[in-house]
């Protein structure tokens, strides 16, 4: 048990900190938002000079990712900068299925490509209706013979316009979850595009019919395991941009608390403003404490922590986001100062990939003795 | 007393008015209103219906163009006209500046503005905060200087809602910088087109422009236009805060809201399923519906012991934060219960006639600006903050 | 729709509360719970005088209970005064079911001689698995011939141990909920008496095999219908009484905060202190409105806003008992003064006929359509 | 760094330890205690077998008697002390005037005093508040007079936790009230049958005495029983408070008592049902169980940074607050979950060997003065609102 990246891991974060202080400030990131451009080229490229590729796969690809450390310190430091970069979406998300996949078919070939930056690929995970569980999607795939046919409705599949190619996660005949791979310009893909509310590209899809080869299945063996494996992968990811983000917020509103006069004094020297900066304070505590015992028992292979550390992002994160916004008054709820941006990427966040209530009852299950997870 | 039968006759009086004289894109505006500020354009022209029917200031006493109703009218009006989704009437006209010349105005002044505020030919902004006089608005630096029958205005104001629609600013101006803080403020009255006068508006988190900044630069304004007494403007000003605390009804307005959310909960998905089977969704909108419904009676409660015009001193303060707080409560609530229809970012589909079409089940357009934009509630009008050692210290003094 | 007790109430209500102010000191409250005695004679006596039997029962029975608002005032006093006279138990909840039953061969007799004083009734509700709802007690009547035999457990029976007869809800041999009248000394119950955390005089009660005649049943028609009305009465009574407790509370609080000085001044000088007493205020102002929406929803039949009532104690109503606690410091931690004895009480209200978790259930139940009263 | 296999055998073998010597009264005693305040003869019993093997004092330098362990390994004993429900040692001796003395104690007193606070033979009590010096300790007036070698006190101490066990005290005094009141605060050590103090004993809510008020006329106290120096008190006093806030395990003692109400939850009924299966139950259990860990994870997190022996500092306010604010909401949990078993008054069957018979289930004999109780924990050692105004000084000196 550790309470702490190690040495090598702290260095990252201090490069990507420096970068991110240096050349994406928040002037910067309202000019991506106004160009609706969720990643800017320059950016991107330091960030892939960084070897951010490596981040998901495992040493079998050269990879860091056999140690989730390196990956959780990028994604405190995109939340501490607010930084826009869809490392998640493009890197973290279908990095994570195809490490984990068994389809050698797939893999030999896609993951060096994929490394190398020659192949851009959205997961199509949540459903509008069904949420976020792989074992409860609706979206079917339905096999005969050789090919497989996708049919279902995606929401909110990050970075998916740019996209080249789509996992879609999807339950077969035996209401057995699996990952498809397929075009994104494949016939029966209609896609509606958007900006959404912090900042990201994405888009609703819809899969109508759209026919696949059988080897493009990711799974053989337990894919449901391999599944929730991922979905802890990214539930912890999202945990440590809330954590970056709480941290910097806490940086922010105390330094705004300091030098904004009211009454003659600094808004500091009220109790309730004390009181309410000690109280983010708290939860910001709480989020860290969380999210390194989720990544240990992420580690052992026991995710009911993850859902724990997820599940207080809608408690203490959102707290925190909007303790931030009412201690700035009201200028924080102009896009003049970064704190709006950071309540809305937190409030994002815990509506992606299970909200609170939901984690919560994931856990009661467990807690309950009733819910187990899929046997590896 | 209006007894029970009354009220329901009142009720189908409103209802049918109401239904007669929605139009379609006064029901978008108020479909599509996301804050306390609906679609200028259309409100606007709903206030002119209302003001036509003699509806336009139910608050106002009768003489001045009110309606003459009781609280409970009052209230059921809000209520209905929420239920129908009517875009709500921007406060400035009838219930901040409208008040403030009943309450301090000379019969010139009343002559001259009320008409033109009930039916909205003006529309009025409100000059209050400035950057470094927020919830410290006494400390307001933002000078007028006699010059025989003019003020010379310079300085600036924010947080002003709407100043770019207006053509009309209420504003407190410092007039004298020698006493205690409280002295020296005049309330007065400026056109928004007078030389030297400058518009900013700020792009909000919604996306959206409804607060400005707004500069003076020599700005001179006829002393005629004062209300109250000169140096005396804090008095107007306090009177006014707290009818804009306690006179809004946010109940009226949450119960049809909460009602219209219940009702997208229990519909069924193609696979059967309702967000009110989701033991989180029963838990939130059971404990919201308590929350709401003790809003509800705590302002008619409240209401209900004032008579006509009365201000509610310092319960405005309890008011205000029991209101607000619920309604952030609800938008919340709201906005998880929307799920992944709260994502997309739809600026341009708000827009009342907009061709752009919605993204999602159209159910929840509007949740998550509406979230945003109530993060402002605890702040506006004087902070919750505020608000709490306001009513402590009317606790304490019993 | 009124927000105040009529002018005749308020007459009474203020009766009440020069009685206990006069003579029913804090002093005089832990004399009674030091010697065990929830019900002290001459307080009672006076009680008696003020016809609190006429309370329960309606103009029938010349009594003034077509009006709940003198119960409820007379709660609410009781409640301010934090009195331990068991009205509730021996008055309002046996005289309720009284006044609600329809088998006259019980009530012709039973009513005249209870008003007179001359019977002592306590109520066996609550269990302790299956909880408050008649229609979901596991306590059996099973009907043979001319006899009914009642099993089943009981606990939190107030008054019990000084009663002379029971008052039984349990359900036939068609899950059909009914209240059965029986001799306390009937062969076949066991009491096991106790003093409760908030000094009422209480016992858990086992019948076995006690046999009854088929007389005794209290309800011919509409029996569910008419217990979830007795039920809804003693919420409001139990809301009446918190109601008069958060009164109460407010001023003692605010008086402790303007008169104990630390750091050099009084400690209502501090923002902490004072937003506290504020949350106070509006929690106390939100069982005030939630009390009298209920009470016209109660006289209209419908009982969901009774079920909120209830829920906002164990929310509202703990928190002003806590609150009260945490702003008077280390001295309400002991019985010297008497804010703990309102803290147990309100929490013991909680735990009793439904905890706010079970009301919040049963409102969501009737949001979503499933929940419905029983037909008249 | 210990690794985990080390860390295994080692809780392998305070398993194995607390097996062998928990005796029925001293079990007893724990599964009876209501709060940090066991059942006092039985928890002195304990501390003596403890000591006996050189675990009474786990977070004490080795040099004086502590066993050298590292934080993961007195977190473990901690745990699985709770997990045993053996009674937790009084944090008097161990964690309060042990500390004191070795960090300001002379090479004589160290020897005079150190063995028999390990071992019980002496039992401390804290004197530090004053019935007008709660959370503003530095006003405090007890006076001490130089008379020779001897200081005469006179006044009086309050919520003096089990001064009616005590044979010792150590308490804070004023030596010199003319500079700033957290000058001229001294330290010192006193006995309990020193003639002219009194002892009363206050009634709790819980039906208990546990607090006492101390009466000091004309008490003499030798000048060598100060510790530190004179009108100096304070330092000491304030290292202490952030031991006594920082160093104690909150989520040690709550994970196994959280796994004992998870147990009572998963329990069917005679009808098959369990509490577990209720909607809000599940959710109570959900969340409280997050908090737990959060604290426990924090608490870990925090300790693992400090040296053998370091004092928190500000980060202890943020433990006491999370810690004692964790245990006040397991205790609201735990009285719901159980609910009409936590009704009766069972004053009598709580004290250890009663002949008295439990009431109800068995499973919550506990839960309604562990609720009463843990309402002090917000208010002792530096109220929560205190050290929130102590954790915002340290946020906003960054």
């Amino acid at each position: 048990m550790h309470y702490n990246y190690n040495s090598e891991q702290d260095l990252f974060r201090d490069s990507l900190r420096k970068l991110f202080k240096q050349q994406y400030s928040y002037e910067f990131f309202r000019e991506q938002i106004k160009s609706k451009q969720e990643s800017a080229p320059a950016i991107w490229q330091q960030l892939l000079d960084f070897g951010l590729f490596a981040l998901p796969f495992g040493s079998d690809f050269d990879g860091l990712g056999d140690d989730p450390g390196y990956a959780l310190a990028a994604m405190e430091e995109l939340g501490y900068g607010r930084v826009l970069e869809p490392v998640l979406a493009t890197i973290l998300m279908p990095g994570a299925l195809l490490n984990a996949a068994d389809n050698s078919s797939i893999t030999n070939g896609l993951i060096p490509q994929f490394m190398a930056g020659g192949s851009t690929i959205a997961v199509a995970w949540q459903e509008a209706a069904a949420g976020f569980k792989p074992e409860e999607m609706a979206t079917s795939a339905t096999a005969e013979g050789d090919e497989i046919t996708i049919n279902g409705e995606k929401v909110c599949v990050l970075s998916a316009p740019a996209a080249q190619q789509l996992i879609v996660i999807a339950v077969d005949q035996l209401q057995q979850a699996n990952a498809y791979l397929l075009d994104a310009d494949a016939p029966g893909v209609t896609l509606t595009a958007y900006q959404t509310v912090d900042g990201a590209s994405a888009a609703n899809i819809t899969l109508q019919n759209v026919v696949i080869n059988k080897s493009a299945q990711l799974f053989n063996s337990a894919p449901l395991h391999k599944l929730q494996s991922v979905l802890a992968y990214i539930h912890l990811a999202l945990g440590a941009e809330v954590v970056g983000m709480a941290e910097r917020l806490m940086e922010i509103t105390a330094e705004f608390c300091k030098t904004r006069f009211q009454f003659g004094q600094p808004i500091a020297a009220f109790q309730a403003v004390q009181h309410r900066l000690a109280d983010m304070q708290i939860a910001t505590q709480k989020l860290q404490s969380l999210f390194w015992f989720a990544l240990d028992a992420y580690a052992a292979g026991d995710y009911i922590p993850v859902n724990m550390l997820k599940a207080e992002i809608g408690a203490s994160g959102v707290a925190i986001g909007q303790s931030a916004v009412q201690l700035h008054g009201g200028i924080a709820m102009t896009d003049e100062l970064s704190v709006g941006a950071y309540l809305k990427r937190i409030l994002a966040i815990e509506l992606t990939m299970g909200q609170r209530e939901e984690h919560l009852e994931s856990i009661a299950g467990s807690l309950s003795g009733e819910l187990e997870q899929a046997p590896a | 007393m209006v007894n029970d039968i009354d009220l329901e006759a009142f009720r189908q009086e409103v209802k049918q008015f109401l239904a007669d004289n929605a139009r379609p894109e006064i029901l978008e505006a108020g479909r599509k209103s996301t804050s306390a500020f609906a679609p200028f354009k259309e409100v606007m022209a709903w206030q002119k219906i209302l003001a036509d029917k003699g509806w336009a200031a139910p608050s106002w006493p009768k003489e001045y163009g009110g309606p003459g109703w009781n609280i409970f009218q009052r209230y059921i009006f809000s209520e209905e006209c929420a239920r129908a989704r009517m875009p709500t009437l921007l406060p400035q006209n009838v219930q901040m500046i409208g008040p403030a010349i009943i309450g301090y105005g000379t019969a010139e002044q009343k002559a001259q503005y009320l008409p033109r505020i009930l039916t909205g030919e003006d529309f009025w902004c409100q000059g209050y905060s400035e950057p470094g006089a927020g919830s410290d608005l006494a400390s307001l630096k933002c000078k007028a200087e006699r010059e025989g029958d003019e003020f010379v205005l310079n300085g600036s104001k924010t947080w002003t809602t709407y100043a770019h629609h207006a053509n009309k600013m209420f504003a407190l101006v410092r007039t004298d910088s020698t006493g205690k803080l409280q002295r020296g403020i005049t309330f007065i009255l400026l056109d928004m087109d007078s030389p030297g006068l400058e518009v900013r508006p700020m792009l909000g988190l919604d996306g959206e422009y409804e607060q400005c900044e707004v500069f003076f630069t020599d700005v001179r304004v006829p002393v005629a236009n004062v209300i109250g007494q000169i140096d005396d403007g804090w008095s107007v000003a306090k009177y006014l805060l707290e009818f804009e605390r306690g006179g809004s009804a946010y109940g009226a307005a949450l119960v049809p809201a909460f009602e219209r959310l219940l009702q997208v909960c229990n519909k069924a998905d193609n696979r059967g399923r309702r967000a009110m089977d989701k033991p989180g969704v029963r838990r939130q909108m059971s404990d919201l519906y308590i929350q709401l419904r003790a809003l509800e009676h705590t302002e008619k409660a409240v209401n209900s012991k004032l008579s006509h015009g009365d201000n509610p001193g310092p319960t405005a303060s309890m008011l205000k934060i029991l209101g607000t707080e619920v309604m952030q409560l609800f938008s919340e609530v709201q906005v998880r219960v929307a799920g992944f229809d709260a994502l997309p970012l739809q600026t341009e589909a708000l827009h009342v006639g907009s061709p752009v079409a919605e993204i999602g089940s159209g159910d929840f357009l509007t949740a998550m600006p509406y979230y945003l934009n109530s993060r402002a509630a605890s702040i506006y009008a004087g902070t919750n903050e505020i608000q709490r050692s306001l009513l402590a210290k009317a606790i304490l003094a019993q």
